[in-house]
C-alpha cells in the first residue's frame, strides 16, 4: 500500500471532543502526525473578564464538564485568597469529598472509554454501569449529575445531609467491590492486556521533560501528587497514598487510575466518619480586593492551575488557566511516533484527554510592528519545549 | 410444476428469503445475547428488519472519488455471492438446492469471493478509512481462510467425502473414536468463522474507533442494505456450514436441528464477541500462523491417523 | 398508504445517531455516551451510535457552536443522507448558553442548521436526552406518513426552525 | 470476564423502563426554575447574578417587572434561587423540557401576552 493520509477528526468515533490529527501512514505505521487544535476553543478568560465573580464560577465550571469541580474549587481558592476568606472547615471536607468522587467518576469513564477503544464494549458497559451508582450519590447531593455547581466563593453551596452520608455509605460498598473486581479481572484479561502492555510509553525522564501531570506522570514513575505536595481543601489532614507504576504504558495508567479510585474510596471513608461540624460557607463580598493568586488543584488528570487577579471591582481583570491536558499532550505526540494505525485512539485517549480544557490560543501582537500572529501547536511546542 | 417447484425452492425455501431470514435472525440473536452479557436488555426481535427497509427508504450517496460502477455493483455482487452460496448448504435433512459431490469446496470458493468484494467495497469508495480497512481485510483474509479451510477439511477426511451432505449425515459415525479430532476442528472452525465473519476480536477490518467503518464508511441508503444483507447472509452461511458439517443435531433432527445448532453456533460466537477485545491486525496474523494453523494442522494429522 | 406506514414505522424503530460536538464541555458528550450503558441502553429503541456520519439518521448536536468548528459541522450535515434530523442537546447547543457572548463562539446549533428538537439541560440527564431522541422519532414519523421527502424539506425551510447562515 | 458474563446473562437487566416509567428523580435535582410572582419584588437580582443572562424582567402589568425564564439559555445553576432575597424562586425536579420549538422554551407566553409563570 503506498503512503496516505488519514484523518481523525474533528468529526471520528474515537474522538468524543472535535480535535483534529492528520496521521500520514506508511503501511499501518504512522510517520508523523500533524494535531491541530482549537476546535473548542470558546474564549473563556477573556468572557470571564465581563462576568462577575459569582457569574464566573459558573463560566469556569463549564471549562469541562467532567473535571467541573476541580476547575471551580482551583479558582475560588485563588478568588478566596486574594480576599483572605478563611473557608469554614465542613466547606473544606465537603469540597474533598465531591473532589474525590469526581475522580472516582473519571477514572471508571476512563476505563470504559479505554475499553472502548480497542473494542472491549463489554467492559465500557460495566465500567459505565457502576460509575451511575456514584453519579447517583452526586445527583443526590449536588442535584445534578455533571455540572455539580457545589462551590461558591466562600465555601460550598449545598450541604450534606444524613440521607446523603448512608447512600454514599452503601454507593461505597458497592464500588468497593466492583473496583476490586476490575483490578483483578479486566486487567487480567490477556486481549485487553495485549493492547494496553507497552504502548504509549514514556521514559520517568521523558515524563519529565515534556512537563506531564497527573496519571500519566506517575504512571512512569514520578511520585508527584499536589493533595500530598501542596495540600489544599481538606488534604493536609487526611491520610493517603499515592498511587505510582514504574512501566509509564498505558496498562500502567490504568493500574495507576485502578489505584486511584481505591485511595479515593479510603479518603470519602475517612472524610464521612471524620465529617466536621459546622458553617459552609462564608459570605463573600461582591468586590474583591486588588491582588492576584496562582491556585493549583490536583484534578482526576493532573494538576490543574488558575491564576487570578482582580482590580477591586465586581469582575475578574484576569483569569488564566492551564489544564492538565495541555502539559501531558506533549506525551501523545511524543509517544505516536511509528505506531500502528490500531493504536492510534488508545493512545489519545490514554492520557484521558480533555480538549475542552485545553483548547487555548495564543495570539502574539509585535507592539512596534504591529504584527499580529496566531500561534499553532507545533509553534508552541517548538518554542516552549525545555 | 417442476419449475414453481424449483423456484420455491431457490427464492423461499430454502433459497433466499429463508436464508436472508435466518441472517436476520442470528442477528438479532447476536446482538441480544451481546446485550445481555453486558447486563442490558438488547433490541426487540424485529430490529433486523426494520433496519434494513429503513435503509432501504433512504437516500442514495455517491461521494465524490468513489467509482461510480463499482460503488452501484459491488454491494449487489456481495448479495448475489452470499446467496449463491447458501444454495449449496442443506437445511438439516432438508437437501440442499444444488448438491453435487465437492460442493463444499464450491462454498469455501463463494466465501473467498465474497471477501474479495468486500475488499474492493472498501478500495473503491473512495475514502482513506474504506482504503486502510479493504487492506485490512485482505490481509486477516490471508491469515483466517487457511485454518477455516484445514478444519472443513479435517471433517471431510474423517467422513471421506467433499459432498457436505455426506459430511453431515456422517459426522456422528465411529462417535467415540472421533471425539478428539472432531472437538479441535470445531474450535478451530468457529475461531476462524469469527475472523471470516470480521467479528470481535477479529474485527479490525471495520474497527469503530479506528477506522469509522472501513469499507462501508462512505456506504448510505439502499446499498448499505444490501451490503448488512450480504453480511446477514454470510453470517447465515458460514454459521450453518459449522452445524452442519460439526454438530450432530442437523442430520437427527432435520430442519429443527438445524436452527437449534445455528442457535447454539451464534451463542457461542456471541460470547466470545463479548468478552475480548480486539486484536491489532498484526496480532491477528501472528495469532493465526503461530497457534491456530498448527493446531488445525495437528487436527488433520490426528484424522489422518485415526482414519488409519 | 400501506407502504408510507411501513417506512414510517421503519424509520421510528430504527434511528442511527450520529454524535457531533461542536464545542462543548464534554458534560452533554458523556451524558449522550451514557445512554448507550445498561442503565438506559437506548438500543431498546433500535438507536445505534454509529460513527460514520453517511449512516446517520439524526445528528445528535451538544455545545455552542465555535467559528472554527462551523465549517465541520456544516460538512458533516451534508454527509448525512437524507432524511435528516437534528437534535440540539445541551443549553450551549440551544443558544450558546453560558457562552453566549463569547469571542469565538457563534451561538447555537440554530445559527447554522435546522433543528428539530431542542433539548435543555446543562447537562440534561440521558433520561431528557431519551425523551428528546422520542420527539424526534415523533416528528420522523408524522413526517414519512404525512409530508413525505419533499414536504419535510420545505417545512423546515418555513416552520419554527429559524435558519440563518 | 467470562463467570461475569455468564451471570449477567442471566441477571435482571440494570436498565431502567424509562420513558414507559418514569424514574422518580432526586430531591434535590436543579430542575427547571419557576418563580412565584406573588412573592417576587422584581428585584432584579437573580438577572444580575444569572450567569447565562437567560433572565428577562418583563412588565407583566405589576408594579415591578418579573423574572422571565429563558430555559434554552439556562444552565440550571440555582444561583437565581440562591440570591432570591425573597426565596420567590425555586427549582422543581421537572428535567424533561425537551422542544420542537425555542418558543416553548420560555417561562412566560409572551406571543400571546399571557402573564402566567410556569
Amino acid at each position: 500500500m503506498s503512503d496516505m493520509e488519514i484523518p481523525v477528526g474533528p468529526q471520528h468515533p474515537a474522538l468524543k471532543e472535535p480535535e483534529s490529527f492528520r496521521f500520514e501512514l506508511e503501511g499501518e505505521i504512522v510517520k508523523s502526525v500533524d494535531i491541530r487544535l482549537g476546535y473548542v476553543h470558546r474564549g473563556i478568560e477573556r468572557a470571564c473578564q465581563d462576568r462577575t465573580w459569582v457569574q464566573a464560577v459558573y463560566l469556569i465550571e463549564r471549562i469541562c464538564g467532567i473535571c467541573s469541580h476541580s476547575h471551580t474549587t482551583c479558582f475560588c481558592q485563588a478568588v478566596e485568597d486574594i480576599a483572605g476568606l478563611e473557608v469554614p472547615r465542613r466547606a473544606r471536607y465537603i469540597r474533598s469529598l465531591i473532589g474525590e468522587m469526581e475522580r472516582i467518576h473519571s477514572h471508571l469513564l476512563w476505563l470504559g472509554l479505554a475499553g472502548h477503544e480497542v473494542g472491549f464494549d463489554t467492559l465500557f458497559m460495566y465500567a459505565w454501569r457502576d460509575r451511575e451508582v456514584i453519579l447517583d450519590a452526586l445527583e443526590a447531593i449536588s442535584g445534578n449529575r455533571v455540572n455539580y455547581g457545589m462551590n461558591t466563593i466562600g465555601g460550598v453551596r449545598r450541604d450534606l445531609t444524613d440521607r446523603d452520608v448512608e447512600e454514599l455509605r452503601s454507593a461505597i460498598r458497592i464500588l468497593e467491590e466492583r473496583v476490586g473486581y476490575y483490578t483483578d479481572v479486566a486487567l487480567e484479561e490477556s486481549t485487553f492486556r495485549n493492547r494496553l502492555e507497552g504502548v504509549g510509553k514514556i521514559t520517568k525522564q521523558q515524563a519529565i521533560d515534556l512537563g506531564t501531570v497527573g496519571p500519566t506522570a506517575r504512571a512512569a514513575g514520578v511520585n508527584v501528587d499536589l493533595r500530598r505536595d501542596d495540600p489544599y481543601a481538606a488534604y493536609d489532614e487526611i491520610p493517603f497514598n499515592v498511587v505510582t507504576a514504574e512501566a509509564g504504558d498505558l496498562l500502567a495508567a490504568a493500574e495507576v487510575r485502578l489505584g486511584e479510585i481505591r485511595e479515593s474510596i479510603g479518603i470519602m471513608k475517612y472524610i464521612l466518619d471524620n465529617l466536621p461540624d459546622g458553617p459552609i460557607a462564608v459570605k463573600a463580598p461582591r468586590r474583591i480586593p486588588p491582588g492576584e493568586a496562582c491556585s493549583r488543584y490536583e484534578a482526576p488528570r493532573g494538576e490543574d492551575i488558575h491564576y487570578v487577579r482582580s482590580s477591586g471591582g465586581d469582575k475578574p481583570e484576569r483569569v488564566k488557566v492551564r489544564a492538565p491536558t495541555l502539559a501531558n499532550i506533549n506525551a501523545v505526540a511524543e509517544s505516536m511516533k511509528g505506531v500502528r494505525v490500531a493504536d492510534i485512539p488508545i493512545i489519545i485517549a490514554g492520557i484521558d484527554p480533555c480538549f475542552s480544557c485545553t483548547d487555548r490560543m495564543v495570539r502574539l501582537e509585535d507592539r512596534i510592528s504591529g504584527r499580529v500572529e496566531v500561534l499553532r501547536w507545533q509553534d508552541l511546542s517548538r518554542r516552549y519545549r525545555r | 410444476m417442476a419449475i414453481i417447484d424449483d423456484l420455491f425452492k431457490i427464492l423461499v425455501f430454502p433459497g433466499f428469503l429463508f436464508v436472508v431470514n435466518l441472517g436476520l435472525f442470528l442477528e438479532w440473536l447476536d446482538r441480544k445475547i451481546y446485550a445481555r452479557l453486558q447486563n442490558r436488555v438488547g433490541p426487540p426481535w424485529y430490529q433486523p428488519w426494520l433496519d434494513i427497509l429503513k435503509l432501504l427508504s433512504k437516500e442514495d450517496v455517491i461521494p465524490e472519488g468513489a467509482s461510480r460502477f463499482m460503488f452501484t455493483w459491488l454491494p449487489v455482487f456481495y448479495l448475489a455471492v452470499t446467496v449463491t452460496a447458501s444454495l449449496c448448504i442443506p437445511v438439516g435433512t432438508y437437501a440442499a438446492i444444488y448438491s453435487f459431490p465437492g460442493d463444499l469446496i464450491v462454498v469455501l470458493f463463494l466465501l473467498t469471493l465474497a471477501t474479495i468484494i468486500l475488499f474492493l467495497l472498501g478500495w473503491y469508495s473512495g475514502s482513506p478509512f474504506g482504503r486502510v480497512g479493504a487492506v485490512r481485510a485482505v490481509t486477516q483474509f490471508l491469515a483466517y481462510e487457511v485454518p477455516l479451510v484445514a478444519a472443513l477439511l479435517t471433517q471431510a477426511l474423517l467422513a471421506d467425502s467433499w459432498s457436505i451432505s455426506l459430511v453431515m449425515a456422517r459426522t456422528t459415525v465411529g462417535f467415540p473414536r472421533f471425539v478428539v479430532v472432531h472437538l479441535t476442528a470445531l474450535a478451530v472452525a468457529l475461531i476462524s468463522l469469527q475472523g471470516k465473519l470480521l467479528r470481535v476480536p477479529f474485527d479490525a477490518p471495520e474497527a469503530e474507533t479506528e477506522i469509522v467503518a472501513g469499507p462501508f464508511t462512505e456506504y448510505t441508503g439502499r446499498r448499505l442494505a444490501f451490503i448488512r444483507l450480504a453480511e446477514r447472509t454470510e453470517m447465515a452461511v458460514g454459521v450453518g456450514l459449522v452445524s452442519d458439517l460439526f454438530l450432530p443435531f442437523p442430520a437427527r433432527l432435520g430442519v429443527l436441528g438445524f436452527v437449534i445448532s445455528a442457535i447454539l453456533v451464534t451463542f457461542v460466537l456471541s460470547v466470545l464477541r463479548a468478552s475480548v477485545a480486539r486484536f491489532r491486525i498484526e496480532d491477528t496474523t501472528v495469532l493465526a500462523w503461530k497457534y491456530i494453523l498448527p493446531f488445525s494442522a495437528l487436527g488433520m494429522v490426528l484424522a489422518i491417523i485415526v482414519r488409519g | 398508504m400501506m407502504l408510507e406506514k411501513i417506512i414510517a414505522l421503519s424509520r421510528k424503530s430504527s434511528p442511527w445517531v450520529c454524535h457531533f460536538n461542536s464545542g462543548g464541555c464534554n458534560a452533554c458528550d458523556i451524558e449522550v455516551m451514557a445512554t448507550l450503558t445498561p442503565r438506559f441502553d437506548v438500543e431498546r429503541f433500535g438507536i445505534q451510535l454509529k460513527g460514520s456520519p453517511r449512516h446517520a439518521d439524526i445528528l445528535v448536536c451538544t455545545g455552542p457552536v465555535t467559528k472554527q468548528i462551523r465549517e465541520r459541522l456544516l460538512r458533516v450535515y451534508h454527509q448525512m443522507p437524507t432524511p435528516k434530523y437534528i437534535a440540539a442537546v445541551g443549553s450551549c447547543a440551544l443558544s450558546g448558553g453560558v457562552f453566549y457572548d463569547c469571542y469565538n463562539v457563534l451561538g447555537g446549533i440554530d445559527r447554522v442548521l435546522p433543528v428539530d428538537v431542542y433539548v435543555p439541560g446543562c447537562p440534561p440527564r440521558p433520561d431528557a436526552i431519551i425523551a428528546g431522541i422520542v420527539k424526534v422519532l415523533q416528528k420522523m414519523e408524522a413526517d414519512a406518513l404525512e409530508l413525505g421527502d419533499q414536504g419535510r424539506a420545505s417545512a423546515a425551510e418555513g416552520g419554527n426552525s429559524r435558519v440563518s447562515h | 470476564m467470562l463467570p461475569e458474563l455468564i451471570r449477567s446473562l442471566f441477571q435482571k437487566p440494570a436498565t431502567v423502563r424509562y420513558p414507559v416509567e418514569r424514574v422518580p428523580a432526586p430531591e434535590g435535582l436543579r430542575g427547571k426554575p419557576v418563580c412565584d410572582y406573588s412573592m417576587c419584588i422584581g428585584c432584579r437580582m437573580c438577572s444580575r447574578d444569572c450567569p447565562a443572562a437567560a433572565i428577562e424582567m418583563v412588565d407583566t402589568g405589576e408594579r415591578t417587572p418579573r423574572p422571565v425564564f429563558h430555559y434554552d439559555r439556562c444552565a440550571f445553576c440555582g444561583q437565581c434561587a440562591d440570591t432570591c432575597p425573597k426565596k420567590a424562586i425555586s427549582l422543581t425536579s421537572d428535567y424533561e423540557l425537551s422542544a420542537f420549538s425555542k418558543d416553548d422554551l420560555v417561562s412566560l407566553e409572551r406571543r400571546r401576552g399571557e402573564s402566567a409563570a410556569g
